[in-house]
């Protein structure tokens, strides 16, 4: 983290803070302008594997595997009245901690790690998921904002563990 | 004290009254959604009686490859060994008991059993005892009796490699049976045969198997409203909701499934080569269907819980639909739970970006994260939710659809085996399930 | 093989011995608090018998207005119809099964089911079916026939809404009787009647529903122990800790409470306006037991699981008395573990500022953070878990309290129905409890 | 967040860390003592709602609706010998994540958003509970000293799913 | 409808068959790892019939003092009163059921029951009823009948208090029988006895208490493999990694264990004044196996659950050996799960030093983060899980080691009581646990 | 934490973000070079005691009582190809909130509090555990470089609710 300054770290966790704050209050389309044009956002599928063979995600078949154009089709579907799998909306809390910020490979990047844990409730029974994963990102700074260029989610689950991914991580 | 209560009579008394009212009345009792009475049936009388889908051939390609798997609370290592032959081993040690394999997925010419180190071939032999001398006399343990146990029956179609616990059973060929024909349109539109793309995604779902097996037996009707969204937004590239309405569903042996029309010369978007080799690779009745008709499969269920998706949806905002073929394992883990496995199979010697435009299509719209997905999951878990109580004992669900009016197809207009429905908005499909379910519970 | 195990038929023997014991003894069998058949028995016998409390009519003040609540596991939305007449709806869709209504509260005119989008009217009637004659050939399905199921039986009495499985049951102003007299008291105190404020608190205690309903019926006993704090702290203004032993406890037909005295003339200090119109309202008895007796009811129970309580305590550090009523259901949701329900109640014309205070009163004291409801909680979910294992089921209970040497009142001076006694450190009450709850069981 | 200075934000921080530890290490009299004297504590009743009726949170009833006088109160009532409830206590940690910092109504006041996560066990079975929540707090400096002026308690659950709010979030 | 299911019966059947497969051809049903019929038959025929461990005396050394602690789901208080001696008491208020004592270790010379005030002497004597006389009439109650009540049969063993819930079963001494002589290595190398280092660690583990309980009776034919790690690190200093292979096994009565052999003169790296008070403390044909023989046990288990390891390993890289007794108890608290409570126990008038290097050695080893526990609960956790399906139901496992070529050593070369076995690579000890599981489950 | 400077707590949160990197992606090796070679690491056993006992915390017993000794001789073991418990591997994300740094005893030393939540899950089963604690550090400043010469963790359950700490918190 030391590699980049107090200052950088600042402006990415005021970053990721407005990003989950938007997520968790239901804000998609705002979401969505946190993204540059040629953003990739995945979440590979993973295997449980021996310790020799690696951490077991999948090359080929990802949860995620988006586009700025498949994500906004997403949120497009989000917003219809008849999106039923989040009507009466799940009700998430994202608890990002563990952020690092290291330069990117590109001279207007930064690399960021996150841990984050998502709780999840929806309806009124008592139960809640919980998905913990580690998120790999890229920032860009385009013309003076930071913008997600890049986000890879490291589920640090085999099986997933909620009902679907109608969330984002 | 005759009254006394006795929750395993009142079960199966309850069974049989409902048996009686579905296939007299056309009527089924909710409960059957959320009883742990009736799972514990189901495990016994249909899970260790049927064919369970383990594996695809392509997930193992490699001498040594293998996965494990299970059906319902039982493991197996599918397993490649090095002449190339397929295994399919009960994952226990034949010691102690220990689990041999704890990966899921993996290559070894041989499996070692981390509690006393007895190892076995990836064939199931016996390989090694340490101390086996010692331990069992001079002449050793008989190792030719003490391998990895195989299961009871094991056997492939198409590549798909399946397994039964019951010794009885008929051979996997007669099994599939009939749908065997309409299987063919899903993976064997090229001679190359399918593979699976990378590995498939795996989740829990609160909701009872059952649901989703019938819904992919027929249900055509739930289309027009659990997946508007798609349809206005346009995932689901289609004039009016009831695209759907006017499909054929089909009864093939215990199994079942439906087609559905599309826009002539377009082949859902399939690619040339692709359009191609199916024509060419399907016999004659079949290409029948898809050149004079216009109309492919799209659902289909091999009872109990293995069902096939090949349907042509938008992943991109203002894209062009892609075609995709996913197949899927509703496998049961306790009353009203689930632990839904979807893989995504593509023709083997399909083009490269189309592999890759399939799978996103397929990612985006089933599986994990899917916007079709998505609904049906909301629908089957509440169902499984509200069938908990009291009220649901009482309560009769209504598979009437079509029964009055719809008339099967006669052989002389449908060159496929089984029957067929000139429509898909009917339950002819569902009420198979339900009648094979009974069976398969009371027997 | 004879003396093969057989659970359920243990339960049973166990049950009618615990019964036995508990009438001829008066001790009770510790593990009834927590055994999944007797469980299941109590579910069957006397939750899907018994009348249940679902809301209250000010929760649905308006046309189209709704709640979703629930019996044990059965789901019900309660509405009001455009004609502002309550209906009890059993929230699970006629066609195949889905929960109709998913959220807790709103108002519609309609419910649209999501799977394949049958309408229902909030009466329950069957509305609308997508493609109807389509699917179900020229007539159409029958709708008058496959609207939404009403609860067998429901009911209002002052303002509640109760809903009852068993199409046998009493009317529920019989299933009331004589507890009607006592509960006046509570919800009668203005001609105007009663209204929620706000809506429910519900919180999940692992902890059996009997041990707060009995504790409802008639456990004045605990209070100068269990809610030492309140009374050192000055929560509950009282000169001693036996601040209870002298009120009065009640049978009345198979419901219980109890009465607690207030200083003359303070009225658990009731805003003027209430006391007028308590006096006013109530009919000469109940005025007498005020005006000359000084008591009020403090707690009433309706079986099985329906508590109230009237009380008037301390909200702020130096604070003043200010009186609540607060309503609970103990539901259940498994063995030894319930959801618990709790209400704050206030008079409709009440000052506005009353009522403030009032409902800061009762959350202070009472519901999830309550200064008295986390204590008896503690007890509650601690029974509960000591009573488990093997002991509890030869470990008996102690319910003599007053047996030998209280007497009822004679009717000369008592003027209400049912059994009045002239102690609230008495059993009397949870002897009722009990004899009710074995009657229902072992019927 | 970057509205405010990383000053004020260090300095809310500090101050919401202190005011946490003083929480798990269950030192309610010093807890008080962050509070104004008009502190405003709530914890309204949650219930779940269809998408566009809102977020669920009921006007009239609240799991906490608290005045530094009631407050004191149930502080008093668990330094008694009779507190039965949290005695032995719970072991709660409180997981506080997400703090954003924003310039507040009042020219000494600051509006702080946080997610908290709460962990709490008690006895010795395994159990354990998980409340999830944003807490929507205003600071005011009083002489030289932040104190919370006003704490919003946002539940993520209709139902809570603890057997008692004998705790404080 | 005679075929009707009955799980219970075929539970039975199932043992019945079982236990004739072990007996008649030393194969072992796997499922009985994992079956919640079989669980619950457990705890019905073996833990509320046998002797349980509970506490050490040195855990509760003065007057006041107690812990609690369990029998699967039964809570008891274990206190010290006044005068020195122990009681056993089931820690259920009398009156209404809560749980007297709600934390783990204290000391008090009186408990209060929360709920309504009664008081109970720490001998469990009823000591004060609030308004007694009010309550109960002037008699008050009859306080010598009403005190806490004590385990049904309790008992100490050197040091270590045990307790029953069968009134008839055995006294403690002949229960533990035979192997009192083996136990005497383990708890007699000092005249001044053990005492128990902190406090027990507990922890839970997915896994079924019989694969822990056998492994301590016999198993140590795992530690060559399972342990390897430990080995090829120097965690365990030997030459060889069959180090096991040529020790002793025993079966005593119910019970069993196993003896490994130290390097002559090295005692395990005791310190001096251990090993002169060892040689001192034990009897001439003990002391004849250490300094004839040089062997020492290593495990021992009494049945059902309680496991003694005396081991000597090291904790620091590059450090040496030091012994450790530990001792653990491997209780049920559902079908496959278990929590684990794991003491260190060292001679009281050890040097200083010597404890805190052997409570090092000890928690490096095993216990929460031990490097041999960690491996040994892989395998038992592994094994319980394959075990919960079907294919368990028909999967044996195996148990011959030793059957065919070793025999017995005969009394002239075995001075212990019971029968040793020349080799600790056999089952002989895990078959004695194994008969002894079916008698007790089939009585 | 207003003790230290915000540089310092900078520092400070960098090395415990690393560690936990470390920790999470496998690196017991490079992990152990963040201690000092007086390291003291240690996790008492706690018991539930009444309110006026105590935390519960038991002087002669833990979980783990480690020297830097011992913790190579656990990494060591985990490297080996034996260490079945670990292969295939647990998945952790140790999420490390509420970090408090104030000034150590000694001139060159800082003393830091944080609350961990370490998520575990193994194997492909849904099942997954939680472990709540406050760790209490000390660290010294070993030319120019932080290290780790204390540790103590105070878990918040009186049973440990994972299989086994085969994991390092
Ligand atoms: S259990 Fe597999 S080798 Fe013994
Ligand atoms: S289930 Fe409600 S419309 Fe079909
Ligand atoms: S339950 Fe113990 S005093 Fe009443
Ligand atoms: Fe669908
Ligand atoms: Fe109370
Ligand atoms: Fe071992």
């Amino acid at each position: 983290m030391l590699e980049t300054s107090v200052a950088t770290y600042w402006e990415i966790y005021s970053f990721l803070m407005r990003e989950a704050e938007l997520l968790d209050e239901g804000h998609h389309r705002e979401w969505l302008d946190l993204f540059t044009d040629d953003v990739v956002y995945r979440m590979p599928v993973r295997q449980t594997r021996e310790k020799g063979a690696g951490d077991g995600f999948v090359k080929d078949m990802s949860h995620f595997e988006e586009t700025r154009g498949s994500l906004e089709l997403r949120v497009s579907r989000l917003e219809t009245e008849y999106a039923w799998a989040e009507d009466p909306p799940s009700r998430t809390r994202h608890f990002v901690t563990n952020i690092r910020v290291a330069p990117g490979e590109e001279e207007d990047e930064v690399s960021v790690k996150s841990n984050l844990l998502l709780y999840r409730s929806q309806g009124s029974d008592p139960h809640y998921d919980l998905l913990s994963a580690e998120r790999r990102d890229v920032l860009r700074r385009e013309d003076g904002q930071w913008k997600l260029r890049r986000r890879e989610i490291l589920l640090d689950h085999a099986v997933v563990t909620t009902h679907n991914l109608a969330v984002f991580l | 004290m005759l009254d006394q209560p006795n929750q395993e009579r009142e079960t199966y008394e309850e069974l049989w009254e409902a048996r009686r009212a579905f296939e007299e009345e056309s009527k089924l009792l909710a409960k059957v959604f959320n009883d742990p009475g009736i799972f514990d049936l189901e495990v016994k009388k249909i899970f260790a009686k049927s064919w369970a889908f383990l594996a695809h051939e392509s997930e193992i390609p490699n001498p040594g490859d293998y996965v494990v798997r299970r059906i319902v609370n039982d493991s197996f290592i599918v397993s490649r060994d090095e002449h190339g032959e397929i295994h399919v081993l009960f994952n226990m040690c034949r010691h102690r008991g220990m689990q041999v394999c704890r990966s899921d997925v993996g290559n070894a010419s041989h499996f070692r059993c981390p509690y006393h180190g007895w190892t076995y071939k990836n064939t199931g032999k016996l390989n090694g005892v340490p101390f086996n001398k010692e331990i069992f006399g001079p002449g050793g343990i008989n190792k030719e009796e003490w391998g990895l146990t195989p299961a009871p029956k094991s056997g492939i179609y198409e590549g798909m490699i399946f397994a039964c616990m019951d010794p009885q059973a008929p051979s996997l060929e007669d099994y599939i049976g009939e749908a065997g024909w309409y299987l063919d349109f899903l993976l064997k539109k090229s001679p190359a045969g399918m593979e699976v793309v990378g590995a498939p995604q795996r989740w829990v779902l609160p909701a009872d198997w059952k649901l989703s097996s019938e819904n992919f037996f027929g249900d055509g009707y739930h289309t027009q409203s659990t997946h508007m969204s798609t349809i206005s937004t346009g995932i689901m590239r289609v004039k009016k909701v009831s695209y759907l309405k006017d499909g054929v569903q089909i009864r093939a042996g215990i199994h079942g499934g439906g087609f559905m029309a599309f826009k002539p010369g377009t082949y859902l978007n399939y690619p040339r080569s692709i359009v191609e080799s199916m024509l060419d690779n399907l016999n004659s009745d079949q290409v029948g269907l898809i050149e004079e008709h216009s109309i492919l499969p799209l659902n289909f269920t091999i009872f109990p819980n293995l069902s096939f998706l090949n349907s042509s949806l938008v992943a991109e905002q203002g894209g062009r639909s892609v075609p995709f073929l996913s197949m899927r394992l509703w496998q049961p883990i306790g009353p009203g739970k689930m632990e839904i496995w979807s893989w995504c199979l593509v023709e083997k010697d399909a083009p490269e970006e189309f592999k890759k435009a399939s799978s996103k299509a397929y990612l985006s719209t089933f599986g994990t994260s899917g916007t079709f997905e998505q609904d049906d999951a909301e629908n089957w878990r509440n169902v499984t939710k509200v069938a908990a109580g009291e009220m649901a004992g009482r309560h009769y669900l209504n598979y009437r659809m079509g029964l009055d009016h719809v008339r099967p197809l006669p052989d002389s207009e449908w060159p496929g085996p089984g029957t067929a429905y000139p429509k898909m908005y009917v339950d002819f499909a569902q009420r198979l399930f339900w009648s094979t379910y009974f069976d398969h519970l009371l027997k």
